[in-house]
């Protein structure tokens, strides 16, 4: 035991060395793409305290994955994309769901199975959909997504388009099957994808590096000649926004797809019924990785840099926790389906005989 | 009225679709330059290109899923196994994914996607290569699942499968492409969800699909010949939904029924066609109803063997024999 | 006679097994150092080793066909998925290696392993995570299915399904875990394939297996109290085997049936179990079977609705009144 | 289609040149692994021919997958193996099984559906099994053969022993998740498995290079870091031999797994009722690769480097000739299994209650 420790440690070390941040001038962004960034790491963490809270008051069943330390992939991520882009994620997926243009309003009201959820209450928390932003879901099996968003790849060169889809997965996927068929599919047909795996240390309990037979996940992308793959530090929402932007200009301008490995941290529990720290984690791990916040190490830079007032901040802080309260009173009194729910949304097209004839005398 | 083989009408109904509607495309192992494994995609790359008739590699899972990723944004992929057996590999993307993408969406994305290929047992191709699929898709909501008998089913079942909004599992008899059958000229399209009569008989029911259509057709005849036993026959054509109203409408007037279903018995289709039979006509029943299955065990390689396990014209009439207490 | 909860007779198991046999280890999720996902294999690491207790990469396709690999070299894997909704990326292994490597291999290699995890709905886990895998591994020849509802079963049936020589499919139920019982305190084995009466009454035949025995139980005392209705309970147990004999002898005493199982209707377990009882016991029938099922349809996330999904106390106290004619 | 066969042109071009056959002397190998080994191989070949003839008259049903072209692959193989040693491969089996020792009549009576066939004619074609030599199948389903070669090594491992596992696939397999599986699982738990891939340059009828996103399959193993990969001439026995050597040897002394390349072609078609050229590949292609047979290649080695004379090679190719008509005598005249095969093997231990209660009535 103790000499798994020691190896953690060393994983870790690993982990934050690699990072690599230099203090570049970030007035190139713009205010206002910074601000938007900062503002969007803010509800997403702000929002998913509130979460947690919700879950604890027994308002938000099933299981509940939250998104907590790693919020600078998403929004770098999705910031560098247009707004007909697709994005697909797994069951990991408030923030992205969020910053991808989901009302918090309707991610709360769907953790509360509630009539106004963006799924209106039938998938839960590991199943945002949101067909208006091409927000794909929210995929509850480990890895089964890839081999949909090649698909949305596959439909946008089958029609000559020029969108990219974003598949994020945890770091779990890329010892499994799906994550290599898609992978040689998309990189075969040329398909306009960007995989990023959040390498956030752990599947569930595990430690990455127990089960992947790899030191860095980004080795994997070398097995597909035609896909350009790279390291980025997923703490860093501007390396983040860099990566995507140029990933996606490849997918559109080359149509070469990428796989980018974000190396970030989850601060709590797999799940809401799992403890932040552990039999597989030690405290102190998660207290080292706590200092390199994304949002933190965000906002020092702007202010550092003059891009941000500590009162612009308070604001934008002060707005996102308003905003999830707002969400989850929303929520609290938007109606839980009926009835009619049940077989509604089985089959789109007519059902011959009907669904319910074996339960009719129910 | 042409006279075609299955295997030709799935062509043309794969063809007339895909000429109707352009974002109808064909993927699978196989099916470009190789025409398919059992030539049913014969001359369409020619006629279509390869991102509409697309020769994947071996990854039933990746490729399934693609075609449910494809369908989310708005294709209608036609996915080609090459036999249903190498599915076992996709059935989480049939079950988890495509299933159930429409309900967990809360609406958003219907999937308008066919899974097809040829299921069953052909000739001595042993164990894990003539497996029975029928069950493990017929027991998903949110799946809609044909088994077309004759090439006028196979060309209006899988026209209406393409165009159908939801998921649909196509089970084609790898033994029935070659079976020849009269199919009509124009625009020919068979609901999804309707049995069909396929010979009029007051004695007994015989309730069959795919391949077993063929062989419960061959007993009726020595049914009527050898015993003046007139069998009805009614050909499910779609396992889900279930017609149970024209097998119940046959066997109110028949008052006996055998169901006749290839695969293996436990659970099988033919178990829910019997609970279905005993459920809503239990007072016309004169016998219980029989079920004729697979034998419950792995294909066997060699050929005597293999012809005990799968049933048979013999099998069937001695069935419909025991139901009117003639054994 | 101990009373314990669901999950320690399962970890009792376990533990007596690796005891008395080294050639047993369990692979899979977590089920090392974190003690598995439902804590089942609680320190099983400490007590025996990474080697017998090794925690897989996410690769259910993967680690079951090493799964049966081991067992053909004479070893005795018990594979844990951490839910048998992951096990559909696994359904080839289980399907096309395990169950037909004996009957392939003209009996050469027999393959002792046990594929085990929680089953069917448990609270709000939606449509991808709240399957009841029956009926796809009940189809299947080779197989053997367990499914056990209380505690004790739960002890003996898995010490007898890692003893088994042949695959075994052990379906816990996820809602059972916590559910306390009494285990007897030496050597416990139950045989795979014989049902239990659980409850003993003259009225009416309610079949049941996994959580739904505990929902029918629920349902027995109703149904005495409000309606003076003895029902039979009797718990299958195994899946595959069916112990029809154990049904119909409690069928021919009361006349009347109603089959119970959570999962989908269509092509169910309890569908073959209503065949089953109508071939067998047709006679003795005083009305059709009833079966209550979980509704057609994917898991809806919704607490209300999920309830309304999921059979229910009320709905087999509704399908007793209807074969009693009641209702 | 003109810039397809040129493409295929090209990929022919790329793996003949390849190949890399320094003219070493043999003698080191000794006389009598060297005419082990042809004779291996002419027995494989005139085996399979006669295969054909049986399959042809009607003797052999079901599909049919005839190795002729790749036989130095299994020979080299397995030869570099231990008696006690393991072996597994997919559908295309009969020079396998036969290399490892089951004696042709046992296949060829499995061909023919015989009770004296290796699995009781209850496999036929594709599943070849030898308990008694270690021959582990013979399997039917594409690549999942993968993770249960894994198993055995997982196993030896958990047993404590020096035995290897080597499992033989074809190309297409590198395109699916049960290689990536199993890669993963043995390369990160150090299992004693060599895996060789025959790039035979077809999975069907679909040119490997259509499918892979990679150039050479080797490229592949790189994902993996703690396995040895490596490309090998699989026309060239000795090199086959030697790369096994090498390999068998890391698995054993190091516990590490390796993944060889075997660069090798299929004369016929894929199965008996596939055309061996016509679609998808040329006579043409065929004819050249002919050229680089494997046994006369070897035998001409031999011959040069006076380690065979021209007497000797005739006596051995009669001589294999000789057991593939013994073989085919001794098949036609095993029994063909009668009605109690149906139920004997589908379980080992009591299945209670019987299994053919509802066929009863039969
Ligand atoms: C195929 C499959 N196996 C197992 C699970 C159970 N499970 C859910 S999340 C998870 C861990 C995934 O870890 P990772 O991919 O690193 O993502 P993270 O949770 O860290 O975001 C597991 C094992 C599942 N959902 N799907
Ligand atoms: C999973 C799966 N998909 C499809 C098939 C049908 N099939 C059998 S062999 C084959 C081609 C395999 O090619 P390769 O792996 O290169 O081996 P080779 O036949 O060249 O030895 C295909 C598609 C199968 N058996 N299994
Ligand atoms: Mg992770
Ligand atoms: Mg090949």
């Amino acid at each position: 035991m103790e000499q798994e420790v020691s190896q953690q440690e060393a994983q870790q070390e690993r982990r934050v060395a690699d990072r690599d941040r230099p203090d570049v001038d970030l007035s190139a962004y713009g205010r206002e793409l910074l601000h938007e960034m900062l503002w969007s790491m803010l509800l997403s963490r702000r929002f998913e305290e509130k979460c947690a809270e919700a879950y604890q008051m027994g308002r938000i069943g099933g299981f509940c994955h939250l998104y907590i330390g790693q919020e600078a992939v998403a929004v770098g991520a999705i910031r560098a994309l247009r707004s007909d882009d697709y994005v697909f994620t797994a069951y990991r997926d408030h923030a992205q769901a969020i910053v991808r243009g989901i009302t918090p309003r309707a991610v709360m009201a769907e953790l509360f199975g509630r009539v106004d959820g963006c799924s209106g209450g039938a998938g839960g928390s590991m199943h945002m959909f949101g067909a208006d932003v091409n927000f794909m879901g929210g995929h509850g099996i480990v890895g089964t997504h890839l081999p949909l968003a090649a698909g949305v790849g596959y439909a946008i060169r089958y029609r000559g388009g020029d969108q990219v889809v974003l598949c994020f997965f945890g770091d779990s996927v890329v010892n499994g099957g799906p994550f290599h068929e898609a992978f040689n599919m998309v990189a075969k047909w040329g398909l306009p994808v960007v995989y990023i795996v959040e390498n956030n240390a752990y599947g569930m309990g595990t430690a990455t590096d127990r089960v992947a037979s790899v030191e860095q996940l980004v080795t994997r992308g070398h097995a597909y000649e035609e896909m350009h793959s790279e390291r980025v530090d997923g703490q860093d929402v501007i390396a983040m926004y860099d990566a995507v932007t140029r990933a996606a200009d490849r997918a559109r301008d080359e149509l070469r797809p990428t796989f980018l490995e974000a190396v970030t941290y989850r601060y709590l529990g797999h799940s809401m019924s799992d403890p932040a720290h552990g039999t597989y984690r030690t405290k102190e791990e998660v207290q080292r990785e706590r200092q390199n916040d994304p949002i933190a190490t965000l906002c020092d830079r702007l202010i550092s840099q003059d891009l941000l007032s500590q009162e612009e901040y308070d604001r934008l802080d002060k707005a996102a926790i308003a905003a999830s309260e707002d969400a989850a009173e929303f929520a609290e009194n938007s109606p839980a389906p009926d009835a009619s729910a049940i077989y509604e949304n089985v089959y789109r097209d007519e059902y011959l005989g009907g669904l319910d004839r074996r339960d009719a005398w129910r | 009225m042409a006279v075609v083989t299955y295997r030709e009408a799935l062509n043309r109904a794969l063809r007339e679709e895909m000429e109707r509607d352009d974002s109808v495309f064909l993927i699978g192992e196989e099916v470009g330059e190789y025409d398919g494994a059992y030539k049913v995609s014969k001359d369409l790359l020619d006629q279509f290109g390869e991102w509409r008739v697309r020769d994947t590699p071996i990854a039933e899972n990746g490729f399934a899923g693609l075609g449910v990723g494809a369908a989310m944004a708005g294709l209608r992929p036609v996915v080609e196994f090459m036999t249903w057996n190498f599915a076992l590999l996709a059935y989480d993307a049939i079950v988890n994914s495509a299933a159930k993408m429409l309900f967990m969406s809360g609406g958003q994305y219907n999937i308008p996607i066919v899974f097809r290929g040829p299921g069953g047992a052909a000739l001595q191709l042993s164990a894990q290569h003539s497996q029975v699929p029928d069950p493990w898709y017929a027991n998903i909501p949110g799946l809609k699942v044909c088994a077309p008998a004759t090439p006028a089913d196979a060309l209006g079942l899988l026209k209406s499968a393409i165009r159908d909004a939801d998921p649909v599992v196509f089970i084609e008899g790898e033994l029935l492409y070659n079976v020849k059958g009269e199919v009509p000229d124009g625009e020919h399209l068979v609901p999804i969800g309707l049995a069909d009569v396929k010979r009029v008989g007051d004695d007994v029911t015989i309730v069959a699909h795919s391949k077993m259509v063929q062989v419960a057709l061959a007993a009726a005849e020595k049914l009527a010949t050898d015993y003046e036993i007139e069998a009805e026959i009614v050909d499910l054509r779609s396992l889900r939904p279930l017609d149970t109203d024209t097998v119940i409408t046959s066997v109110r007037k028949t008052n006996r029924a055998v169901v006749v279903q290839e695969g293996w018995p436990i659970a099988g289709i033919g178990a829910q066609v019997v609970d279905d039979i005993q459920r809503e006509a239990f007072d016309d029943l004169d016998a219980p109803v029989a079920r004729v299955s697979g034998l419950d065990v792995p294909m066997h390689y060699a050929r005597p063997i293999e012809k005990m396990i799968v049933p048979s014209l013999d099998h069937v009439v001695n069935a419909v024999k025991h139901v009117c207490y003639l054994d």
